[in-house]
């Protein structure tokens, strides 16, 4: 059969990737979905796309089918870090290569995945706390939105942030809370902030993505505080109404974690069909933007 | 034969001729679709669910329902996991996670037999808490790594036409055969039967609806707790956000298998049948390959209301929906208590 | 030794059951007054009084199913405490309970068998309880197939049904509460000659019933209960009919029985005229499993008796002309008007209504109070938009609780907490309530006391005095005989024939029933046997 | 306030122990607040009893649940027919999140804010029209019918915004979930959410619909047999509960100015249900209690608002949630109330 991505493809045959996305829960996510299908359209790959609903198994039971189904390479958007060790084994044994996207996998040998292409969740929790020490002077009263409980960007952006944090004693967390990623439950969950003892302290927010900050910002305005001003909000994604948010000086500042990896996706692909060698881990080109960059042009440059 | 035809087999037989028809529907129009290897995917995948709604089964059989079998699925992995990171033998903690499944599970039919409190509440609060207590043993996603889970899923698995059926899968099925035998060969499955026919005559005619609750509760706590062990083996790990929703899958599955929700009809097989056909709907859906979220939802909800509608008109024609006398306004039947 | 020798020689053996100073409180309720019983091996003990009188009550508190507030029960001299059904079983009291008591999922072979299967290495036989449910039912003269639902029986095969479940076991106490209230005279009569066996062989046995001529026909001892104290016990030799009624009620039997015989107008209005149409008419009624086509007409003031073995459709008539079912052939026309096929509501619409053979499972809303469940006819009706004000309400249920004696704490008592008896005139009440030209009666003296009973009776031939059509359903041939006008013999699902005037008489009913010899018992009727 | 159950005196009502919960959730807090080293003490900044002024409006803990309680309240209000009816309506969250979806994406495209918050509710109210239909009339299990439709209506939700979070600007529709009008300086979602009580109550206790709804779920053969319109009567209380669920949603989407078809109702059928049951309507069907479901709704929201108030982290904030719950329907069981009912009757 054939071997982990060796042989060069029959140039008569369509290139057939099967790529598993965790879900659909914020408009992140479908950009991302969207960049790879368009990009996939755009250089006639055959992609076998299935969409987990959120459920890790159905990402894993996607991956047998695309065994069963035989397609050329696997590209899969892992939910969580952990439970991938037997399934990869079978891609491995079917000489299928796997390409990691958006979250790395824990298993045993990593040459069960060809590379990793994404963002480092620690690294961006890590840039949002280093803007906002750069901006504060390393003094700060944070309130911090974190995502849902246990999911590995909740881990790590906390864990960035919080190393950020312990280097300025100036710096302390008085409030944190999860805001499960929603914008409705980052509003409510920032009322509750505002109103607790330590809320007229608060100078800082840090939302785990942007939809918790812009509920936060809603919340922020009715406590009577002004968003942006006396409480600065930093948040993650890059998505477009953050922009808009930045534009309307509510938010002060964006980590970018680019949901646009539909190029790289297939440029490594394509590598990996003519079997040149690929970096076990390509990062993704993210930006920190602060809200003194944003334009109206940037704002209407932005796909997501 | 005249038994297997009677008339509350008939969504049973109806689930099967369906899942024929997805299957045929789906060779047909896939390559690679009808394949022993699929076969034994699906069997090996869905093995914790299939198991975990067994106990599901009972449940309902006894006119009850469960809540909490997501949540118990990922507490009894994790569980599991946390113990055989602390160097326990995988082996070792099957009866540990079976013994506190099972207590748990009676826990919660007590509550609900003492109080006289309804199971959605009980097992809602259940759900609750073992979602919570599994943060509280491990707050995030605890791989293990034991040479006896590598063996497990290379060498344990049992060869079937070029595929390789997973040890998990054989589990299921004997889990599956020995919860039908209990079901329909023993007093206790009468006694749940009867529970769910009619708590208040099943109380006259002798049957203790207090041990019986109980039990049925634990028997449905032990099977999630199987669940969760070859949940944790089968990801090699544990993680606290893991099945959210796995509930509504298990209940859907066994209500699909023709169990009725308002107790005392259906049985353990059509559970099974069940398990299949939400697995080969998905099957079906990734074999098409161009669904997004969006699409992927809605198509999964018109399969199963297709499914619905076939099976309820299947079952009409051999004369199930007017059982009874009430031919006029037959509304369908009570929700568990 | 005769069971009457025996019951003189009290010493000789210890009673079987003996029962203490018995109280039973419920919410605002006393239902039993310190009450005393004793029942002796090889006797059979008749437990007599008014519907609400506390019998039920009673046989709960022996089988298990209540615990009384003060007393003692002695089973053979030691004390026990009966905590459930089972714990009374396992002390060898078995029970058939009033509202009978099965699990309407499971087969008629897994309910006889329920809790007792047998089993080799904890696996049910199948084959086993099958023969062990078919002798069960064989007793009792029955044949009919074990993996059928009970749900998809008729009340009395039920009732057949859970007596059997009640003989298969080894008991030394046998309970029957009302067992015979949806049986004919024949299906009785097999069930006493059971009964007899059994006590022959020692066993002894409680009998609730109505039917004071079975009590006659059977029993060896009567107990009388009154408002939920004991009046008095006699050997039924030593009570004649009229002190029986008369320690129920309280009152002389003239009084309970002016009814049907002191009725003034025995002589219908007569022949409707010819332009009149009748009140109801059906014209070759049938439908496919259930009835062969039938035609029958009823008048203004007149009463139309349905009568037939168990079975033979006369429910499946009723349900018919009502348009709980759509008929496959023919029509039903009110006052001349064809009603539009299979429509409860316009049949109501059209001043159709009946009162349902099942009150617990088509009847009553258990939970609901007795206004409410008395005004919901009429309620509905006058549509939901049109709410019967509360002040009228109260009014109706009032005079429905005075006017049928039914005996509640008040009209605002869930109907669940009736005796049966009770329930049944509340089911009455409600189509009462609404007044209709035709009223269709299943069954509406099952469970009810000899006092209600004839006050029923009076009630309809009132109402069909004052211009009211009736069809009758009954199993007691001479409560047709007495309340019809003419009556129409069903037999095997098909019209055998019909009985007018003078020649309207029990005999010539019962010839008519039994006119096809064998395919008129239930022994023989196959169940699934297809009519269309 | 009258009792839904007409005939029910109000300390039998089973609204009660939804009500007593509450009450014991707030003084708890309170107790907490002043017992606490460092607390805020009973009224002082950040306590939860505290009510501050803001530009003439109460706010505080207090009005949160009442902000946040309406929604859920909204809802239970509409699933409590349906499971009086022996039913159950999986699909409300999905139908929240199409509506959202609906109003937003149409008031983006320059619809009149009053038209697109019209077609909102007239796709709940056909959602719960296909709902009921199926039920009702197709004769399909509601539990897989409502399933059907909380798996596909997400998806559709999805569709109608091309995936993402429609943020809008409009007034009407802000208000709905943000208003606090000036004759009443309440948050909208509360007032809404007592005249859908108002009038549910009305609708079904002032006229016969009420008990034949009750009457359908307690004996369908029964209510059948009297004439009762069963099927209608169900199909009805499917499209109340489609119609109370977009409202449920408008106010979710209004709330954070913005639909999102993702996150909007998730869990809301779970939330609903339990307000439902805790409120005293039996799963079982037949008799409901309105104005129980309604006080459950704020017992989950004041439970959450709690857990907010308490700094307990949402991994394990369920543990105290669920023993809250178990402790509340312990309390109103049949056993101990009969158990408390012999005690009483000791005493005197
Ligand atoms: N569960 C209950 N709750 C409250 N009161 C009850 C309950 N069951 C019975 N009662 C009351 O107890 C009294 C006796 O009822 P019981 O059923 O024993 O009468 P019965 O003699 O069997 O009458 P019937 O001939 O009508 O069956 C009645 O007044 C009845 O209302
Ligand atoms: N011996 C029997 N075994 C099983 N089913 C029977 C038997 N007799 C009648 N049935 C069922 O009862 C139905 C007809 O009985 P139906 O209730 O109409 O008769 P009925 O004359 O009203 O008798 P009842 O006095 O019981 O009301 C049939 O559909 C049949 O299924
Ligand atoms: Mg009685
Ligand atoms: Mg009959």
């Amino acid at each position: 059969s054939k071997q982990p991505g060796g042989d060069a493809p029959p140039a008569n045959k369509r290139l057939v990737v099967g790529f598993s996305q965790i879900g659909a829960e914020s408009g992140w996510r479908t950009a991302n979905t969207k960049s790879i299908k368009d990009e996939a359209e755009k250089r006639g790959v055959d992609l076998r796309f299935s969409d987990a609903q959120g459920d890790q198994e159905n990402q894993v039971r996607a991956l047998r089918s695309f065994i069963q189904q035989q397609v050329d390479v696997i590209a899969v958007a892992p939910k969580t870090e952990e439970g991938w060790q037997e399934v990869l084994e079978e891609a491995q044994r079917a000489g299928i290569p796997v390409i990691l996207t958006d979250r790395l996998v824990r298993v045993d040998d990593d040459s069960l995945y060809v590379t990793f292409i994404g963002s480092d969740f620690v690294e961006e929790g890590r840039r949002a706390g280093q803007w906002l020490a750069d901006q504060t002077g390393g003094t700060a009263v944070i309130a911090e939105l974190q995502g849902t409980p246990g999911a590995a960007p909740t881990i790590d952006r906390k864990k960035g942030f919080e190393e950020i944090v312990a280097r300025h004693p100036g710096m302390t967390i008085v409030k944190s809370q999860s805001g499960n990623f929603e914008r409705s439950k980052g509003k409510e969950v920032c009322e509750a902030f505002m109103r607790s003892p330590e809320g007229p302290q608060i100078t800082a927010l840090y939302a785990h993505n942007d939809d918790m900050a812009l509920g936060a910002i809603q919340a922020i305005a009715a406590a009577g505080r002004r968003p942006g001003e006396d409480v600065l909000v930093v948040s993650i994604d890059g998505v477009r109404d953050a922009f808009q948010a930045m534009l309307d000086g509510t938010l002060n500042c964006t980590v970018e974690c680019n949901p646009l990896l539909g190029p790289q996706l297939f440029d490594t692909i394509e590598a990996v069909r003519r079997g040149e060698r690929v970096p076990k881990r390509i990062l993704t080109t993210e930006g920190v933007y602060d809200r003194s960059q944003v334009t109206a042009e940037t704002l209407a440059s932005r796909q997501y | 034969m005249r038994a297997l035809l009677a008339s509350r087999n008939l969504p049973s037989l109806a689930a099967a001729a369906i899942l024929a028809v997805l299957v045929v529907a789906g060779s047909v129009r896939f390559e690679h679709f009808a394949s022993v290897g699929n076969l034994s995917n699906l069997l090996g995948d869905y093995a914790f669910v299939a198991i975990a709604a067994v106990g599901a089964t009972f449940v309902i059989l006894a006119g009850g329902i469960d809540l909490s079998v997501g949540s118990m699925v990922a507490f009894t992995a994790m569980l599991a996991a946390w113990l055989v990171d602390r160097g326990w033998h995988p082996l070792a903690t099957v009866p540990v996670c079976l013994a506190i499944g099972a207590a748990l599970g009676a826990a919660m039919g007590g509550l609900i037999h003492a109080f006289a409190l309804p199971a959605f509440i009980v097992t809602l609060a259940g759900m609750f808490a073992l979602r919570a207590a599994t943060f509280l043993l491990h707050d995030q996603p605890l791989g293990i790594v034991h040479p006896f889970l590598s063996w497990m899923s290379r060498d344990a698995a049992v060869p079937l036409g070029g595929a390789a059926l997973p040890a998990r899968a054989v589990l299921m099925l004997a889990v599956v055969a020995l919860g039908a035998i209990v079901a329909g060969r023993t007093r206790f499955g009468r006694r749940v039967y009867a529970l769910g026919g009619s708590p208040r005559s099943a109380e006259a005619m002798g049957v203790s609806v207090g041990t019986t609750t109980v039990a049925v509760y634990a028997l449905a706590g032990a099977c999630a707790a199987l669940a969760g062990v070859v949940f944790a083996s089968a990801k090699r790990a544990g993680d606290p956000t893991a099945l959210v929703g796995l509930e509504l899958t298990v209940i859907a599955a066994v209500v699909i298998g023709g169990t009725l929700l308002s107790g005392g009809v259906g049985s353990v097989g059509g559970t099974l049948l069940g398990v299949l056909i939400l697995g080969v709907i998905r099957l079906l859906i990734d074999f098409q390959g161009n669904l997004n979220a969006a699409w992927t939802s809605v198509a999964t909800g018109v399969l199963l209301l297709a499914f619905a509608g076939l099976q309820r008109a299947l079952a009409g024609l051999g004369g199930w929906a007017d059982r009874g006398t009430g031919g006029a306004a037959r509304i369908e039947p009570r929700l568990p208590r | 030794m005769t069971p009457a020798e025996r019951l003189n020689h009290p010493a000789a053996s210890p009673p079987l059951v003996d029962v203490r100073g018995v109280v039973m409180d419920y919410p605002g309720v006393r239902a039993l007054d310190r009450v005393s019983f004793d029942l002796a091996r090889g006797e059979i003990h008749a437990l007599m009084g008014e519907n609400g009188a506390g019998k039920s009550t009673l046989v709960k508190i022996l089988a298990g199913r209540q615990r009384p507030t003060a007393g003692t029960i002695r089973l053979g001299g030691t004390e026990i405490r009966p905590a459930s059904t089972r714990h009374a079983e396992a002390h060898g009291v078995s029970t058939v309970f009033q509202e009978i008591d099965l699990v309407p999922t499971l087969s008629v072979a897994d309910n006889i068998c329920l809790g007792r299967e047998p089993t080799r290495l904890g696996l049910v036989r199948r084959p086993r309880l099958r023969a062990r449910a078919a002798a069960a039912l064989r007793r009792l003269g029955i044949a009919i197939d074990l993996d059928r639902t009970v749900e998809e029986l008729p009340t009395a095969i039920q009732q057949l049904v859970a007596i059997s479940r009640a003989l298969d076991c080894d008991a030394r106490v046998l309970v029957l509460d009302e067992p015979t209230s949806s049986l004919d005279a024949s299906e009785t009569g097999t069930l006493f000659e059971a009964l007899r066996r059994l006590r022959e062989q020692g066993l002894g046995i409680v009998f609730v019933t109505h039917f004071i001529e079975q009590v006659y026909a059977i029993a060896d001892r009567i107990t009388v209960l009154r408002n939920g104290a004991r009046v008095g016990c006699w050997t039924t030799a030593a009570l004649s009919r009229e002190a029986l009624v008369s320690a129920m009620t309280g009152r002389r039997l003239e009084a309970v029985h002016r009814g049907p015989a002191a009725a003034p107008e025995r002589e219908p209005i007569g022949a409707p005229a010819a332009h009149a149409p009748p009140a109801l008419a059906a014209r070759d009624l049938g439908r496919r499993r259930s009835i062969h086509p039938v035609s029958l007409h009823v008048s203004c003031g007149e009463a139309l008796g349905l009568a037939g073995l168990l079975g033979s459709g006369r429910t499946e008539l009723a349900r018919l002309l009502f348009g709980a079912d759509a008929p496959d052939t023919g029509r039903v026309e009110v006052e001349g008007r064809p009603l539009p096929v299979g429509s409860v509501r316009a049949a109501i619409a059209a001043g159709v209504a009946m009162t349902p053979e099942d009150r617990k499972s088509q009847g009553l809303l258990l939970d609901f109070s007795v206004r409410e469940n008395i005004v919901l006819a009429l309620q509905s009706r006058r549509g939901p938009l049109h709410p019967l004000p509360r002040a009228e309400q109260d009014r109706l249920a009032a005079h429905y609780i005075e006017a049928l004696a039914i005996a509640a704490p008040g009209p605002d008592t869930p109907v669940g907490q009736l005796s049966g008896g009770n329930q049944q005139k509340v089911l009455l009440a409600r189509w009462l309530a609404v007044q209709p030209v035709v009223l269709i009666l299943d069954e509406p003296t099952r469970g009810i006391d000899v006092g209600a009973r004839a006050e029923i009776e009076r009630l309809i031939l009132d109402l069909r005095a004052r211009g009211m059509a009736i069809v009758l359903i009954s199993s007691e041939l001479d409560e047709i005989v007495r309340l019809c006008d003419r009556a129409l013999v069903l037999r095997d699902r098909t019209a055998a024939g019909a009985l007018a005037g003078e020649a309207l008489d029990e005999s010539a009913v019962l010839a008519m029933v039994a006119a096809a010899p064998a395919s008129a018992s239930i022994a023989n009727r196959t169940v699934d046997e297809d009519a269309g | 306030m009258a009792t839904p159950a007409g005939q029910r005196s109000w300390h039998a009502s089973p609204a009660v122990w939804p009500v007593l919960g509450i009450v014991s959730l707030v003084l708890l807090n309170a107790l907490f607040d002043k017992l606490l080293p460092g607390g805020p003490g009973l009224f002082g900044p950040g306590a939860f009893l505290r009510l501050s002024m803001r530009d003439g409006v109460p706010a505080g803990a207090l009005v949160d649940i009442l902000n946040y309680g309406g929604a859920i309240a909204i809802l239970a209000l509409g699933m409590t027919p349906v499971i009086a009816t022996r039913g159950v309506d999986l699909s409300v969250g999905s139908v929240m999140a199409l509506a959202g979806a609906v109003a937003a994406s149409l008031v983006v495209a320059d619809v009149p804010s009053i038209a697109a918050l019209a077609t909102a509710l007239a796709v709940g109210a056909a959602c719960g029209l296909c709902n009921g239909v199926l039920v009702s009339f197709g004769g399909v299990q509601p539990f897989v019918v409502t399933l059907v439709l909380m798996v596909a209506g997400r998806g559709v939700a999805q569709l109608v915004t091309g995936s993402q979070i429609t943020t809008f600007h409009d007034p009407l529709l802000e208000f709905v979930g943000l208003g606090r009008p000036a004759w009443l300086p309440l948050p909208m979602p509360f007032i809404l959410a007592t005249a859908m009580l108002g009038a549910t109550v009305l609708a079904l206790r002032r006229t016969a619909l009420g008990l034949f709804t009750e009457a359908v779920g307690s004996n369908p053969e029964a209510a059948a047999l009297v004439g009762v319109r069963s099927r209608l009567l169900v199909a009805a209380a499917y499209v109340f509960c489609g119609l109370c669920a977009a409202l449920a949603g408008l106010i979710a989407m209004a709330n954070i100015k913005g639909a999102d078809p993702f996150n909007a109702g998730r869990n809301a059928e779970l939330a609903a249900i339990f307000a439902v049951v805790v409120g005293g309507t039996s799963l079982a069907g037949g008799r409901m209690c309105l104005l129980g479901a309604f006080a459950g709704a704020f017992l989950l929201q004041a439970l959450t608002t709690t857990m907010y108030a308490r700094n307990i982290g949402a991994d394990v904030a369920p543990l105290p949630q669920a023993l809250a719950i178990l402790a509340v329907c312990i309390v109103g069981s049949p056993p101990v109330a009969a158990m408390l009912g012999r005690r009483r009757k000791r005493t005197p």
